[in-house]
Formats: structure tokens, C-alpha cells, sequence
């Protein structure tokens, strides 16, 4: 089970977390279109390679919290042990 | 059967006084204790194990340990017990599995005459036409279906399971294991051994004296070391982060336990397997594997057989031969280093008689050992990302160099690293153990570092040591896989080298593909003896090399793991109220809804219905969610929440209010009371309560950080009884002194704070859910069940009795309430449940707010689209109730019917006497005075009418506003 | 597209002539001899008319249905791994049309109708076991849903119904029909078409077809890019472009058709051309028991305990649960999804606490919003997307090929798929399905 | 109003022991949620005299218990002797919440069949606070030790807390299991500090 790198508690369990997401600005609600409002709900980058997301340490301090991830290897730019120096891609 | 007990031989595990008496097909025999199910056979003479699973060839022991393909039997009510792993038991009641309607005479060897057409895959080619008849050929096909019986009648039993956070876990304990596991628990570490044999020890335990006597060493320093010791256990698997599967079986196929090990450092030292060779006849039984040969005879004093040819490429099958020769086995030594090599198995029915050589020769035997190489099962590694490479000069795969991964968390030690004399793998293993301890003390810094609530760390890092082990050696060693001829390559699939060639010639010509074609190590030991032998066929077809072939992924679990094992104690958390013994005592029929178990009903839901309409009825309410929403800016965040305004909402005030996604898509609803200037209790449905929790929370933390408001889930500090009923304020009036219940006083959607029954600090809020004159009580939990029974003591002349969830639910209904995720769906936005009323779209932002306006104005450039929408319909017959979820439908195009909606809720009301629903129908059919068309399960047409309100009963509230 | 050469795309289907057909007469015949290569692969050429990236059985399919149906044969069907590699062999071979819109199940029921004679077309027997479809429900929810899903299911002509537990015991005595359950069975959504299919031969069969009618396969040949002009973004890429070629690990081709058919990599092929898609990829894993002999004669799911179950006819229990929760490309799955899927089977099952998990794996699942596919034209000409297929898409090959060659071909979109294009997204028209449950297998 | 027995948590049997555990229900404690100020950052915190991931006893003889980053909870307290400053909220949850205690020196064995969380001495030491799943309800787990003896706290949803009690009770009665390890526990590796 990965370790997640929860800035408050520390390296969790990642069940112990939910993936919200990809971290995307919300448009103005005011002034947005359909077009890219709908974006906003629904489009993803859903990289292979690093990706800003949004955790929520569900059991752990409750804080949402902004990292990035590498969705290929499934490692964190800050892997909560310091492991795997360099890039991933190899792994696996 | 022919006893082949040996006299007493040093080094047995057998204890001979204690002999224990079996069966096997039914038949009476004896073993010892020590035995495994194949040994104790073994000694009692017997040569078959098993029919092999497409030509029902016959079977006898190949490697006499788990991994035997062939000796997979059936002990009492457990299938596919490893015979040649599993210990003997007084009474055991053993079975071959695959032989019908005996192992001696098998009906389905048929199939082998038939054989000439049974190559791999044949099935895809034929059983096609007539196509009607396929049913039938699966049948039949269906009947060969290998492995034991599985009776789902069987009692479950309990396994248990933990957790462990060991500074190291060695995987295997031979030689280097042991040693590696004793060096890091001498350095300080918390190590964890898993051995997948019953003893430690690898293959030292069948290596003569100075083996056991160096193993018994070793195990003595580990265990002196702390070193925790888990025998007849093995590493299952690894994920991420060195999260470790340990399985640990238990004595007699009893209930096996998982433990879950997060290990700061892995050593894999799983040691060698010995790998098969390739010729005619390989899989007849005498055909036996040097380990296989060596550990009947040195463990379990059986003599293999009388006359054996070994063929022997290394030092293991020249250990094999002396070894039988000592066990009195007349050995002819054929000695592959010098090109010599086997062509052919040959005997009759079920025995071996002659070995063919590959200069025309032949021996009679009916033994025949080969020790043609080995196989690091590399597996755990794999998992850690280590890619397994070929090195022709030791005729085997290694893990990449240098079998160190993730910042050094992952090390390998042993066969599986290199060869070299047993002085080299102890020193290696303790090297590897020093260096394990090493890395897990600068992880286990990282992580004190790291975790908030861990103990504080002043000295610095420790560095993290740099692998400098001097590695082991590789042994030159003959390139064996496949002889001239063809033969077995899986025993488990039947599958041969001519069946892996033809399938390359047919375009099967990756490791991948072939493996999928032919199923070639996909059986019992997932590969282990079968892969690298595949792979090499498959290169001398493709003209490739082994390197260029590579391996298949190996998968987890290394060993397979019972259901039983995997599912531990099953955790199903349940939550209840504080009223639950009341209800219980007052006889309810409870119902799960989530976690929580709830009174559907105390006996007649109708009745109960009555009695709220006409007196006073209680409900426990407790599961609503409850959040204390307190700060300056709590209004804001009601208004960002929901559809609807905050502003203006008065002190002692509450309001209903809808939340909608960012798709516009109906969230959760319910009431929020104004408790204070900067105090708000919020209700949520039950279902969404914790959704909605963590919504809020992620709106405060990500988008309005800023925010001065704290949000508390207090849904379980509450008791929440709904009093209702034309009677309720009478009742409540008698346990009340505090507040001024007059309707003047506590108007409808009012919220008052006061004493119920001597109970301080209760929120009472006036709502009316059953669309009665009703009061929602918010008791501290701890003082609910005194509340509840004063309220039934209290008004007995009342006529007040509890209700369940059903009658609240009639009644809902009868108001026209919906149900969100019942009325409502994953599609359904505010307009469809007709709350245009609600939605405001002056508000400066709220959730959900661009969709919601584009539903009611229409887009930029486009017409308002059609939805949905929500209706009351009352079927014509009032007797007629239609099951929630029918279609409803109109006349399409060309005679045809097109469904335009469903009943979503649909009850008998008794206060009605009739028939009432809720609908989902297209938008252009919800006017009042429509008729639908029902269509009922059994396929009936029924006519409905769409009503003018979404209220059944009470249209104008007069009876929850008086 | 104007399909070059023949000009006008073909009424008549087209018959693959296979150099060795397969039947019993002619196993008995070639005895152990090998048979010819099922593929037409060889060098890259220069052009093609359809280049379809994705060697899965959605590639296959949509290859094979171009060449049958309409004689478009200059066909390269790219993978950059090994013939069904993916989803295709990953999947646990469910096959159902029990759907909850209208819409889907009508394009289910035509999958499930293309894969009841596929072994006829095909000339390979593809194993179709149709033995029944159970899905469980554990609350008055759930009830409601299946019973939802049957009402639209009789109304669109499926067999599908809601039966008690009496006769779920009766079709499957090994369920635990009792009260004694945390969450006891309350009732099923029956489907008796529904069954399981040995998944490999489908996408061999596939790809023996195609090639037989000159589509070519290309394994190891990976797409490091797509040539696009005159679209709105960098490199002509994006919305309004078009599609002029591929550029692969073996070499640049030319072609003004390409067909995104790679599942969970969909995302990273659309970008190629500058398009975002509303998937995310996560892993949806799988295992195998060691087999026993057979007691299990229907599939059996339960949505709310997040498993389905089938016993194949060698004696394997098949598991599949709920995709991961986590969205990523690694394949290394997890324990607790093994731990997760054991509870719940031996919930439904008691008595199975014996039979041992022999192996686990995962496959990359493009998951949508709402659950439903993506498939036809998009803003950039000839980028054609077969996608978002999340968890169902085995199931769907079939029609989903037929389909989108037929679109391909004419440029019209078929009525089958009309709900499914992508642009349902920026108008906001999603499709229902998601009111099922979130595993529908 | 006085605190009625009915208070006690929402166990009947309120104490379980067996080989080298206690488990003792100790619902009926005060329970006080505080909140950081939104005026004076830092004030709650440095009045407390704990963080996130930390629990102290306060000179009232309150058990404070910094539960979330900014959050506190005070065991054995229904006021809070909070400091002087405002934009403070606070939420008594005394009967929002179940409150366990377990003990004894098996007292890491039993939580190890029913949380994840590493309770070796130098990961989570006395005086340590986590939220962690327990049996799978969420708790905020707290090592507390008395005279001593090793002690965790599992504070749990009022309406879970039976359930919980049981879970825990029962995984208690299956220490030791069936098969011991073979060695005693050791202390993880503690780095010389």
C-alpha cells in the first residue's frame, strides 16, 4: 500500500486518504461559459507523468492538501521516505 | 505398493514412534509423524499421485515439495492440498483428485487416443457448429475441469490477522536468510524470518551432517539475535512501500493468517528452484527432480526407487546420486557436463523401465533424477520493480544489478543472488543482513521525522550506507532446457514443447501470447518450474534468444492464500442509537440503511401511520446528520451551500434548503436552524450526512480558506425524536416548562432551545416532515432514552406510540416529500424536483450556480433544455400499487411504446385509502390531468393520473402550520 | 470518409478467406502439425486508410467490421505491446446487456446479439458460455435499481427480471441466502443471456479475421505521435484540425484516419492531437482461484459488496471488483483489493474460506463521468475515438467495432452511438447510466 | 440536570479484560472540542501547550488532546479552561463521543488485529495522538499511559462505539492467537538520539 505524504501527520497509508482530484482552478462562476465550465466538471489531463492533485487525509488530520504524483510509477515528487531518487518510469 | 521405507538414516524428520494411520482413496495406511502426505504415500509404495489434467496422463512426484504439480490431493473437505507440503495427521483422509472413476484405471485417458488432435488451443477451433449443440460439447468440456471438490456447505471458520512495522523481513530461511536475518538482529533490528517450509535451514536440511549441523547454527544465532521466526509461512507479495503480505499457514490445513508488515527493508532470499528438463516422456512417473530424490531420502527415509539413472548437470544431481546410492539405489550416473543427455522416458502403463540416451543407449531404471539447472524465483523482486535478467553463462535469470531497489529498501541475498560455496552465502547474507538494518535505521529516521505524533528525533540522519557487499559468484553451468525430443513442459496445463512451437508457428510468438494460447504456467506453481523452460522453447522457435524473450510478469500471491486467510475477521461496522435497546424491547423490525439499524417498524406500519394522524406518534430520528456550523462568516457558507438565502433568516428560525453539485445535480437537503448570530445547526439526510461533511470541509479548506467558520459533525451528540401528530404539542406541553409552545409563541420553522422531561440544552425545531403538527427534539444522546420513555409514559392518554421508518415514509409521501437518490437520481438537477422556487440566482455564487442558471435561462445560444420532472401520479385503480421503479410509457414512433419516466416512490396510503406515487416523466407529460400508462412488473398496463401538487395529502399544510 | 480505392464503401459483407479453416475434420487432419500464422504483419508501409491505435479487441473489432462491412482493408492496427495486452485480456470475460438506459441496453443487446454468432463468423470458437447473470441486491436501494434496470431491460425487449431469494438459491445453492449476513440478500436482478466469454479467442479471432481480409497487425509498435494540420493549437493540433499520419517506434506513416482505441492510454493518444478527454485512468483488478470442480453455474455480482464472481469451465473462480479508488497507470495492484474481494465473497459464500487466490492483476480502465462510453468523430477531423469504455468495454466490442466503422465509413453517425459522441459533455447531456450501480458487472 | 447513569458510554458491560488487556468504556468522561482562534492565531495553541499529533494533562486535570491541526479535544473537561481571547469555538461533545480505554501490557498485540497504525515506542509514544481506523470506525487513538502501564484511548462516533467496544473486546480474546510469535516483541530501531 503506497505511503502518502500527508504534510501534517506524515507518510499514511493511502487508504487511509481519498484522491479528490486533479487540482484545477474553479472559473468565475459569474462570468464563465459553458464550454469551459464543462471542462471544469468534466475534462482531465490524465497525465502518465506528474500530476497536481488533491488529497483529503480522510482518517488521518482531515486537511485537504495539494501534491504532485507521478501516475505512471505512483510515486510522489516528495515520497514521504525520501526512496527513489531521480525519475521514476523505470519502476515497474 | 511395495514399502520403500528405509532403515533409520540420520538427519530423518520422521519420529518413528509415533506412527499415525490415514487414508488415501479410501484405503488404510501408516505414516509418521514428520511425513508429508507424499512421503508417508511414498513409503507405502505409492508411484501415482494424479491424472494429469487434459490427457489424464498419470503423475507421480516430481519435487516432493509445494511446488509438485503433481501430487495436488484432496484431504477431507479441502481440495488441492499440496501433498508434498502438507504434513500427515492421525485419520487424515486423503484423494487423488483428477481420476474418474480411479487413478489406476482412468476413463478420461480416452482422451488420449484422441490426443492427436489435443494440441493447445484445439478447443478454439472446433465445438462450432451446429451452433445449438455448443451447450451440450461445454458440458462435456466441463467435466474435465481439473482440481479437488469445494463444498460450499462447509462451516466457515475464523481467521485472524494483524498488522506489523518490523525494521526488516527476510523472505526465506536457508542458509543466507538465516544468516541475514541473524546479522540485522544483532545490529539492532526488528526482523522478521518467514520460512515457507515447516523448518528452517533451505536446502542444508537435506545436505548431509555438516549441512543440518550448519543450519541448526544458524537458526541458533537468529533466534539469539530476536529474530521472530515464522515457519511454514511465506511472503505472499509486495506493494508499494515494502507493504508486505505474510501468510503463516497453520498445523492440519487449520484457518491460515495473514499479517500485514510494513517493512522498512525487504531481503529476499527465497533460494533456488530446481527446474525440470524437457525430453519424452519427462512426466511418467519415476521421472523425479535431484531435490525431489533427496529430500524423500534424507527426510523422510524413502527410497525413491530401485534402479536410478541420474542425470546431472551440477553439484546437486552428483549429491543426488551419492545420496541414493547410500540409500541403497543401484545408480547409473549420467553426467550432462559431458554432452551426454536424456531422450526418452519409456516404460508401460504407469512405470518407468527404460531410459533412452541421446547415444542411442539405454538403461533400465525406474528411477530417473535429472538436475538440469535452476530457477531464481525472483518474484518478490519483480514486485519491487527488479527486472529478472538472463545470464547464458549460469544458464538462468538474475535479478538486475545490482538487486538493490527504492533507495536500497529492497536486497537480495543467496541462490537467487548468485553461487558460491555455503561460507560464501553465510558472509553474503550476513553482509546483507548489516546492510538491511543499516538502511532500516535511516528510514525508520525519516519516518520519526516525518510523523507528527512520533517520538522526537535529535541526533542527525543516519546515513544511508552504501551497498558495498562483495557479491556472489555465478557458476558456469550447462544450458539445459529441452532434449532432441519433445516432452512436458507443464505438467499442470499438459502442456508440451511441440504445443509451445506449433502455437509460435501460428502467430503465438511472444512470451505473453503463447502463455494466453496454450496456458503454459498458469497452473498450480504459477510458473516457477515452467516459465524459464517455456521461454526457451519459444526462443529455439522464434529463432530468438531467452534474453530477447524475457519473462511473463510475475504476479502476486508467490504462493496462493486461502479466501479464508485474505478475508480475515470480517470488520462491518454498525452503528446504532442510543434509543436501539428500547426499540429492541418495544419489538422492532430493524433494517440496515448503511451502517446504522433502525426500526422500520414496531409491528403494523399502517396502523402506525393512523395513530400519527390522529394522536402522536415518536420517531427516532437519531441517524439525520447534524452539523454545528459556528463563526462571523457561517452565513456565507449556507449561502455558497445551498440553493436558496441565508441572510434574512432570523434568530430562532430554521429553513429548508437543497445543495446541488457543480453539475447542478441534487446533492443532500434538509433544515438548518439559526441558533445564534453566528451559530447554525445544520440537518443533512442520513445517508449523506458524511458526504455532505466532507464537501463543506473541502469548500472551507480549498476555495475559502479564509473563512472564519468551524464546521462540527455533532449527528451522534444528539438523540433526535420527531414528535408528531395533531396531539404532539399537547404531549410536549406536559414535559416542557421553559418554552412557550403556543402556536403564537413557537410558530412552524421555528427553533427553540429548552428543558424536555428535566433534560437541559435540547434544540427543539418545528418541521413537519409527516406533514402533522410536529416537533423535532435534539437531545444530548446520553439522555435519550430517558426522554423517549418519558414521552411514551407521559402520554398514554394521548394515544402516543413510536413509529418506524416505514410510516414515516407512507407519510412522506402522502406530503409529496422526495427522497434524494430515490426520487432524485445521479442525473436529476434542482429544476426536474420543481425547485425552481429555490434556486436563486441573484446569490453572488453558490454551488452549482452556471449549471443551474443555464437550466432555467438556457445557454449562451441555446434553448433551455428539456428535463425531467418530478410528479405526484395516483393510479387509476386506488387499489393498485405500482412497485417503485416501473416504466412508464407513451406511444412512440410506428406503433411502438417509448418509456417517458418511472415511478420512483409509490405507497398504499391509509390515510388516503389508495395508491400514491411519485414519478420521473419527461417534462412535455407532467401537467395536472395527464393520464400515464404504468407498466407493471408482470408486463400489465395500469392508467395514472399526473396530480396537480406533489402533496397526496394536506396540499395547503393547514395541519403542520397549526 | 471517402474509403480510397474502392470508391464507395460496400453493401455486401465481405467473408474472410482464411488459409486454414478451423473445424474438427480439420484438426484430425493436420494432427500435430502447425497451423499457418494467424496475423498479416510484416514491414510498415507508407499509407494507410485507417490506422487504428490500440491491438485490443476494440482495435481488432473495429478493424475487422472496416474491412468486412466495408471493404476498407488498407487497415494497420497499432499496439505497442503484445495482441490484447490490455483490457482485452485482462477483463473477467462478462458479457450482459442488462442495462438501465434504454439506450445503453439496446447497445448492449446488440453487442451480446454480434457476439452469439461470432464464433460462426469468426471461424473460432470463443467459448460463449451463456449461463446467466445474477446481481445481488443487499438493500431496498439496490432492489429498486435492479428493478429499474429489468423494467427498461423487458421494455427494450431483454430478458432480464427481478427474483427473491428462494430462487436465487435454487439457480445458485452456494449463495448464503439467510438473515445472517451483515447485509443479507434481498433479491436479484436476473439475466439469463448474460454469461462469460473466453476473452483471448475473441481477440483472436478478431485479428484472424482481419487479417484474413488483408488488415494488417502490427505488435510492438508504439505511437510516439499523431500529425495533425490546421487546428487551433501548436503544431496544428486541437480542435479543428485534421489528422494526416502517425508517427511510430518503426517509422512515420501517412493516413487521414485515425481510431483511438487504447482504453486506460486514451487520454495520452488524444493529447497527440490536442485534445482533452473527461477520463481519468484507474486500475480495475482481477484473480483467479486455483480450480475445483464445478458448483458455481451462473455469474454472479453483487454491486453494493463491490465483487462478481463466475466459475470458468476449468473450474477457476474468476473475481472482479470496483476500479481503484486511486487514479494512476501502475499496474501492481494492491493486497487490500485481494483482502477486500476475499470478505465479500465469503460473505456471499461461506463456505469457500478454503479455496485458495492462485493470482492477482489489473488492467487500466478509462473511466467517464458517466459511466458511458465516448465513441465517434471528434473536433479534429479523422480522429476517431473508441474510448472511456471504464469497466464495460469488454462487453461492448463487438457493436462498439460495428458501430464506429460504420461511421468511419460513411460519416454518419449511427443511431446505436448517437448517445455516446463526445461533444455530450460540453453540452451537458450526459447519459443515465451512472444511476446503476458504480459496478455493474 | 444531573449526570445520570444514563450517561455512562453506550456499552452495557463497560469493562472487558483477558491475558495481559483491559478494555474499560469510559463514555461518561466530559468531552470538549476547542477550536483555534480566528483573532489571535496561536493563542488556543500556546495556551494548550500542544500540537496536532500530541496530548498532554492540563492543570485542571484535563486530557488535552490535539486531534486535528487546530483542534483539540479536552477529555475530562466540559467548560475548558480556554484562554481569554475570542473568535474561540467550542462544541461539547461529551455525548457525541465513545471513549475506550485499553490497557495493559498486550495492549499493542490487541490494536494490532484491529489498526494500522505502528505502535512501537518510538513511533507512538506516551503522550501520542492519531487518527487511525480502528475495526474500520474512525477514531482519534491516544497513548495515555497510567502509572506506567500502556494505554491507548480510542475516542469513536457516539453510535459506533458499541461496535467498537466489541471489535476491540473480541480481537482481545483472541490474544494470544493461535500461534504466537515465536519471539517477544522488540522495540523498533531507535536511532541514538
Amino acid at each position: 500500500m503506497l505511503l502518502v505524504p500527508c504534510p501534517h501527520c506524515g507518510p499514511r497509508n493511502s487508504a487511509d486518504l481519498t484522491l479528490v482530484g486533479e487540482t484545477e482552478p474553479r472559473p468565475d462562476p459569474a462570468t464563465t461559459t459553458p464550454a469551459e465550465w464543462r471542462a471544469y466538471l468534466y475534462e482531465e489531463h490524465n497525465p502518465a507523468g506528474w500530476c497536481r492533485e488533491t488529497w483529503h487525509c480522510r482518517l488521518g488530520c482531515g486537511r485537504f492538501f495539494v501534491t504532485e504524483r507521478h501516475r505512471g510509477a505512483n510515486r510522489f515528487r516528495h515520497p514521504p521516505l525520501g526512496a527513489s531518487a531521480g525519475e521514476p518510469g523505470e519502476a515497474r | 505398493m511395495s514399502p520403500q521405507r528405509l532403515p533409520a538414516r540420520p538427519g530423518e524428520v520422521i519420529d518413528r514412534r509415533r506412527p499415525l494411520s490415514f487414508t488415501w482413496n479410501g484405503r488404510a495406511l501408516s505414516g509418521f509423524a514428520g511425513d508429508t502426505i507424499v512421503s508417508a504415500l511414498a513409503a507405502s509404495g505409492c508411484r501415482v499421485f494424479s491424472r494429469s489434467m487434459k490427457y489424464h496422463r498419470p503423475r507421480g512426484i516430481l519435487t516432493a515439495d509445494y511446488w509438485d504439480p503433481n501430487t495436488l490431493v484432496q484431504v477431507g473437505d479441502e481440495p488441492n492440498v499440496r501433498g508434498g507440503h502438507r504434513l500427515l495427521e492421525a485419520h487424515m483422509a486423503a484423494s487423488a483428485q483428477n481420476a474418474w472413476p480411479s487413478l489406476r484405471w482412468d476413463a478420461k485417458t480416452l482422451t488420449a487416443l484422441g490426443g492427436r488432435a489435443l494440441s493447445a488451443g484445439f478447443y478454439y477451433k472446433t465445438f462450432m457448429r451446429p451452433r445449438w449443440l455448443w451447450p451440450t460439447y461445454e458440458k462435456v468440456l466441463a467435466r474435465f475441469a481439473p482440481g479437488g471438490v469445494i463444498d460450499p456447505e462447509s462451516a466457515p471458520r475464523r481467521h485472524d490477522k494483524r498488522y506489523a512495522h518490523p525494521d526488516v523481513v527476510v523472505a526465506g530461511g536457508g542458509p543466507a536468510g538465516l544468516a541475514a536475518a541473524a546479522a540485522a538482529g544483532q545490529a539492532g533490528a526488528a526482523v522478521m524470518l518467514v520460512e515457507h517450509e515447516h523448518a528452517v535451514g533451505g536446502h542444508l536440511r537435506w545436505d548431509g551432517a555438516s549441512g543440518r549441523a550448519a543450519a541448526s547454527e544458524l537458526a541458533e544465532a537468529a533466534r539469539a539475535a530476536g529474530v521472530e521466526i515464522l515457519t511454514d509461512a511465506t511472503v505472499a507479495g509486495r506493494w508499494e512501500d515494502n507493504w508486505l503480505a505474510i501468510v503463516e499457514r497453520a498445523a492440519g490445513g487449520g484457518p491460515e493468517r495473514l499479517i500485514k508488515a510494513r517493512a522498512k527493508v525487504l531481503v529476499v532470499a527465497a533460494g533456488l528452484i530446481e527446474r525440470p528438463y524437457v525430453f519424452a516422456g519427462n512426466d511418467r512417473p519415476g521421472v523425479m527432480l535431484s531435490q525431489g530424490a533427496r529430500r524423500l531420502a534424507n527426510l523422510w527415509a524413502v527410497r525413491p526407487g530401485s534402479r536410478a539413472v541420474v542425470f546431472s548437470a551440477n553439484a546437486a544431481g552428483d549429491a543426488a546420486a551419492a545420496d541414493l546410492e547410500a540409500a541403497g539405489v543401484a545408480v547409473e550416473h549420467v553426467d550432462a557436463r559431458t554432452g551426454r543427455t536424456v531422450t526418452a522416458a519409456e516404460g508401460r502403463r504407469n512405470a518407468l523401465e527404460r531410459v533412452v540416451l541421446s547415444d542411442g543407449s539405454r538403461l533400465e531404471a525406474d528411477l530417473l533424477v535429472t538436475a538440469a539447472g535452476w530457477t531464481a524465483p525472483t518474484s518478490l523482486l519483480n514486485m519491487a520493480g527488479v527486472r529478472p535478467c538472463y545470464d547464458p553463462t549460469a544458464a538462468r535469470f538474475f535479478p538486475a544489478e545490482p538487486g538493490v531497489s527504492e533507495a536500497g529498501a529492497v536486497l537480495s541475498t543467496g541462490g537467487i543472488s548468485g553461487d558460491g560455496t555455503l561460507e560464501a552465502h553465510v558472509s553474503h547474507g550476513e553482509a546483507t543482513g548489516r546492510l538491511a538494518a543499516a538502511r532500516a535505521a535511516t528510514l525508520a529516521h525519516r519516518l520519526r521525522v516525518a510523523t507528527a505524533w512520533a517520538a522526537p528525533v535529535n541526533g542527525p540522519e543516519p546515513p544511508l550506507v552504501p551497498d558495498e557487499r562483495t557479491p556472489l559468484g555465478r557458476h558456469r553451468h550447462p544450458a539445459l532446457f529441452c532434449s532432441s525430443t519433445d516432452g512436458m513442459v507443464d505438467f499442470s496445463e499438459d502442456v508440451s514443447s511441440r504445443d509451445l512451437r506449433n502455437a509460435a508457428a501460428e502467430g503465438f510468438d511472444s512470451v505473453e501470447l503463447v502463455k494466453r494460447w496454450t496456458t503454459a504456467t498458469m497452473g498450480s506453481a504459477q510458473g516457477k518450474l515452467e516459465t524459464v523452460n517455456t521461454v526457451a522453447v519459444l526462443a529455439e522457435a522464434t529463432g530468438s534468444t531467452i534474453s530477447e524473450v524475457g519473462t511473463t510478469t510475475w504476479r502476486p500471491p508467490f504462493a496462493p492464500v486461502t479466501l479464508g486467510a485474505l478475508a480475515g475477521r470480517p470488520f462491518e461496522p454498525v452503528r446504532v442509537s442510543s434509543l436501539h435497546d428500547l426499540h429492541v424491547a418495544a419489538g422492532m423490525a430493524p433494517i440496515s440503511a448503511g451502517q446504522w439499524i433502525r426500526p422500520e417498524h414496531y409491528g403494523e406500519p399502517q396502523a402506525e401511520v393512523r395513530n400519527v394522524r390522529a394522536n402522536v406518534g415518536i420517531i427516532d430520528v437519531s441517524p439525520l446528520g447534524k452539523l454545528d456550523i459556528q463563526g462571523p462568516d457561517a452565513t456565507d457558507l449556507l449561502s455558497l451551500l445551498y440553493l436558496n438565502k441565508w441572510r434574512r433568516l432570523a434568530v430562532g428560525s430554521v429553513r429548508y434548503g437543497v445543495m446541488c453539485a457543480e453539475d447542478g445535480v441534487i446533492l443532500d437537503d434538509g433544515v438548518t436552524g439559526r441558533l445564534g448570530e453566528d451559530h447554525y445547526l445544520m440537518s443533512t439526510t442520513s445517508s449523506g450526512a458524511g458526504a455532505v461533511e466532507v464537501w463543506i470541509q473541502n469548500w472551507l479548506q480549498t476555495e475559502h480558506p479564509d473563512w472564519r467558520v468551524r464546521v462540527t459533525p455533532v449527528t451522534d451528540a444528539f438523540t433526535s425524536i420527531n414528535v408528531a401528530g395533531p396531539r404532539s404539542r399537547t404531549l410536549l406541553e406536559r414535559l416542557t416548562d421553559d418554552v412557550d409552545l403556543s402556536p403564537e409563541a413557537f410558530k412552524y420553522m421555528q427553533v427553540r432551545r429548552g428543558t424536555v422531561a428535566g433534560v437541559a440544552s435540547c434544540v427543539m425545531w418545528r418541521i413537519g416532515f409527516t406533514g402533522e403538527l410536529s416537533y423535532e427534539l435534539h437531545v444530548p444522546a446520553g439522555h435519550g432514552p430517558h426522554v423517549w420513555s418519558a414521552l411514551l409514559a407521559a402520554g398514554g392518554d394521548l394515544g402516543v406510540a413510536p413509529f418506524g421508518l416505514e410510516a414515516q415514509r407512507v407519510m412522506r409521501l402522502e406530503k409529496g416529500h422526495f427522497i434524494v437518490g430515490q426520487d432524485t437520481d445521479a442525473l436529476t438537477k434542482a429544476p426536474t424536483a420543481g425547485l425552481e422556487w429555490l434556486i436563486k440566482l441573484d446569490k453572488e455564487d453558490f454551488c452549482g450556480l452556471p449549471e443551474l442558471r443555464w437550466a432555467l435561462d438556457g445557454e449562451p445560444g441555446g434553448a433551455p433544455e428539456a428535463l425531467q420532472r418530478l410528479v405526484a401520479v395516483q393510479p387509476t385503480d386506488p387499489a393498485y400499487v405500482p412497485p417503485e421503479a416501473c416504466q412508464i410509457v407513451a406511444a412512440g414512433p410506428g406503433g411502438t411504446e417509448r418509456i417517458i419516466g418511472r415511478i420512483t416512490s409509490s405507497r398504499y396510503s391509509p390515510t388516503l385509502e389508495r395508491s400514491i406515487c411519485l414519478a420521473q416523466v419527461e417534462a412535455d407529460h407532467p401537467g395536472a390531468g395527464t393520464q400515464l400508462t404504468v407498466v407493471d412488473v408482470s408486463g400489465r398496463r395500469h392508467r395514472a393520473t399526473v396530480m396537480a401538487d406533489h402533496a397526496h395529502f394536506d396540499p395547503e399544510g393547514g395541519r403542520l402550520r397549526g | 470518409m471517402a474509403p480510397s480505392g474502392s470508391g464507395v464503401a460496400q453493401a455486401a459483407r465481405r467473408r474472410a478467406r482464411y488459409p486454414a479453416r478451423y473445424s474438427a475434420l480439420a484438426l484430425l487432419r493436420r494432427g500435430k502439425r502447425p497451423w499457418p500464422p494467424i496475423l498479416r504483419g510484416g514491414e510498415l508501409a507508407s499509407s494507410y486508410d485507417a490506422v487504428v491505435v490500440g491491438g485490443g479487441v476494440h482495435g481488432l473489432a473495429t478493424a475487422y467490421y472496416l474491412a468486412s462491412n466495408w471493404g476498407i482493408t488498407n487497415v494497420a492496427v497499432l499496439d505497442k505491446g503484445y495482441l490484447g495486452g490490455g483490457g482485452s485480456g485482462r477483463n473477467t470475460a462478462i458479457v450482459r446487456s442488462n442495462y438501465l438506459t434504454p439506450e445503453g441496453v439496446a447497445f448492449y443487446d446488440r453487442s451480446l446479439r454480434l457476439y452469439e454468432r461470432l464464433a460462426l463468423d469468426l471461424n473460432l470458437n470463443v467459448m460463449f458460455s451463456r449461463r446467466g447473470h445474477l446481481t445481488l441486491a443487499h438493500s431496498d436501494g439496490a432492489l429498486r435499481t435492479m428493478r429499474w434496470r429489468a423494467e427498461v431491460n423487458k421494455q427494450v425487449g431483454v430478458d432480464s427480471e427481478v427474483i427473491g431469494p428462494g430462487e436465487i438459491k435454487r439457480l445458485v445453492p452456494a449463495l448464503d441466502v439467510s438473515e445472517a449476513p451483515r447485509y443479507p440478500i434481498l433479491g436479484a436482478l436476473h439475466h439469463p443471456p448474460g454469461g462469460i466469454i473466453r476473452h483471448d479467442a475473441v481477440v483472436w479471432g478478431y485479428a484472424r479475421a482481419a487479417a484474413a481480409l488483408g488488415v494488417e497487425t502490427h505488435q510492438s509498435t508504439e505511437v510516439l505521435d499523431v500529425a495533425t494540420s490546421g487546428g487551433d493549437g501548436p503544431d496544428g493540433k486541437g480542435p479543428g484540425g485534421r489528422v494526416t499520419g502517425v508517427r511510430t517506434s518503426r517509422g512515420d506513416v501517412s493516413t487521414p484516419v485515425v481510431v483511438n482505441c487504447t482504453a486506460g492510454w486514451a487520454s495520452l493518444i488524444a493529447a497527440m492531437v490536442g485534445l482533452r478527454l473527461p477520463i481519468s485512468t484507474h486500475p480495475l483488478q482481477a484473480a483467479v482461484t486455483e480450480p475445483v470442480k464445478l458448483f458455481l453455474p451462473a455469474v454472479v455480482v453483487s454491486g453494493s459488496l463491490h465483487v462478481y464472481v463466475s466459475q470458468t469451465d476449468r473450474g477457476e473462480l474468476v473475481f472482479g471488483a470496483a476500479v481503484d479508488p486511486l487514479a494512476t497507470y501502475d499496474t501492481a495492484g494492491s493486497l487490500s483489493f485481494a483482502e477486500d474481494l476475499a470478505g465479500h465473497v465469503l460473505q456471499l459464500m461461506p463456505g469457500l474460506g478454503r479455496m485458495r487466490l492462485l493470482r492477482q492483476w489489473s488492467g487500466l480502465c478509462d473511466m467517464t463521468p458517466d459511466y458511458s462510453p465516448i465513441i465517434g468523430p471528434t473536433p479534429v477531423d479523422g480522429f476517431h475515438c473508441d474510448v472511456g469504455w471504464g469497466t464495460y468495454g469488454f462487453k461492448a466490442a463487438p457493436v462498439a467495432g460495428e458501430q464506429l466503422a460504420a461511421c468511419i465509413a460513411t460519416g454518419e453517425v449511427p443511431e446505436l452511438i448517437a448517445p455516446f459522441t463526445l461533444d455530450r459533455f460540453a453540452a451537458g447531456r450526459l447519459v443515465g447510466e451512472k444511476g446503476a450501480a458504480a459496478v455493474g458487472h | 440536570m444531573a449526570e445520570g447513569p444514563e450517561l455512562a458510554g453506550p456499552l452495557t458491560g463497560g469493562e472487558a479484560s483477558g491475558a495481559g488487556w483491559r478494555l474499560s468504556d469510559e463514555s461518561a468522561t466530559p468531552k470538549l472540542l476547542a477550536y483555534e482562534s480566528f483573532e489571535a492565531a496561536g493563542a488556543v495553541q500556546r495556551h494548550l501547550g500542544v500540537g496536532f499529533g500530541a496530548a498532554a494533562t492540563n492543570g485542571a486535570g484535563a486530557l488535552v488532546c490535539g486531534v486535528r491541526p487546530d483542534e483539540w479535544l479536552l477529555l475530562g473537561e466540559r467548560t475548558g479552561s480556554l484562554p481569554g481571547v475570542t473568535g474561540v469555538v467550542t462544541v461539547d461533545l461529551t455525548h457525541g463521543l465513545a471513549l475506550f480505554r485499553l490497557s495493559g501490557p498486550a495492549a499493542p498485540e490487541v490494536l494490532a488485529a484491529v489498526c494500522s497504525i505502528d505502535t512501537a515506542e518510538a513511533m507512538f509514544p506516551d503522550g501520542a495522538v492519531c487518527g487511525a481506523s480502528v475495526a474500520r470506525v474512525a477514531c482519534s487513538l491516544v497513548r495515555n499511559d497510567v502509572a506506567g502501564e500502556r494505554s491507548y484511548l480510542m475516542v469513536s462516533p457516539r453510535s459506533s462505539g458499541r461496535y467498537l467496544f466489541e471489535s476491540v473486546r473480541d480481537a482481545g480474546a483472541r490474544q494470544p492467537p493461535d500461534r504466537a510469535p515465536s519471539a517477544p516483541a522488540r522495540p523498533g530501531t531507535a536511532p541514538p538520539n
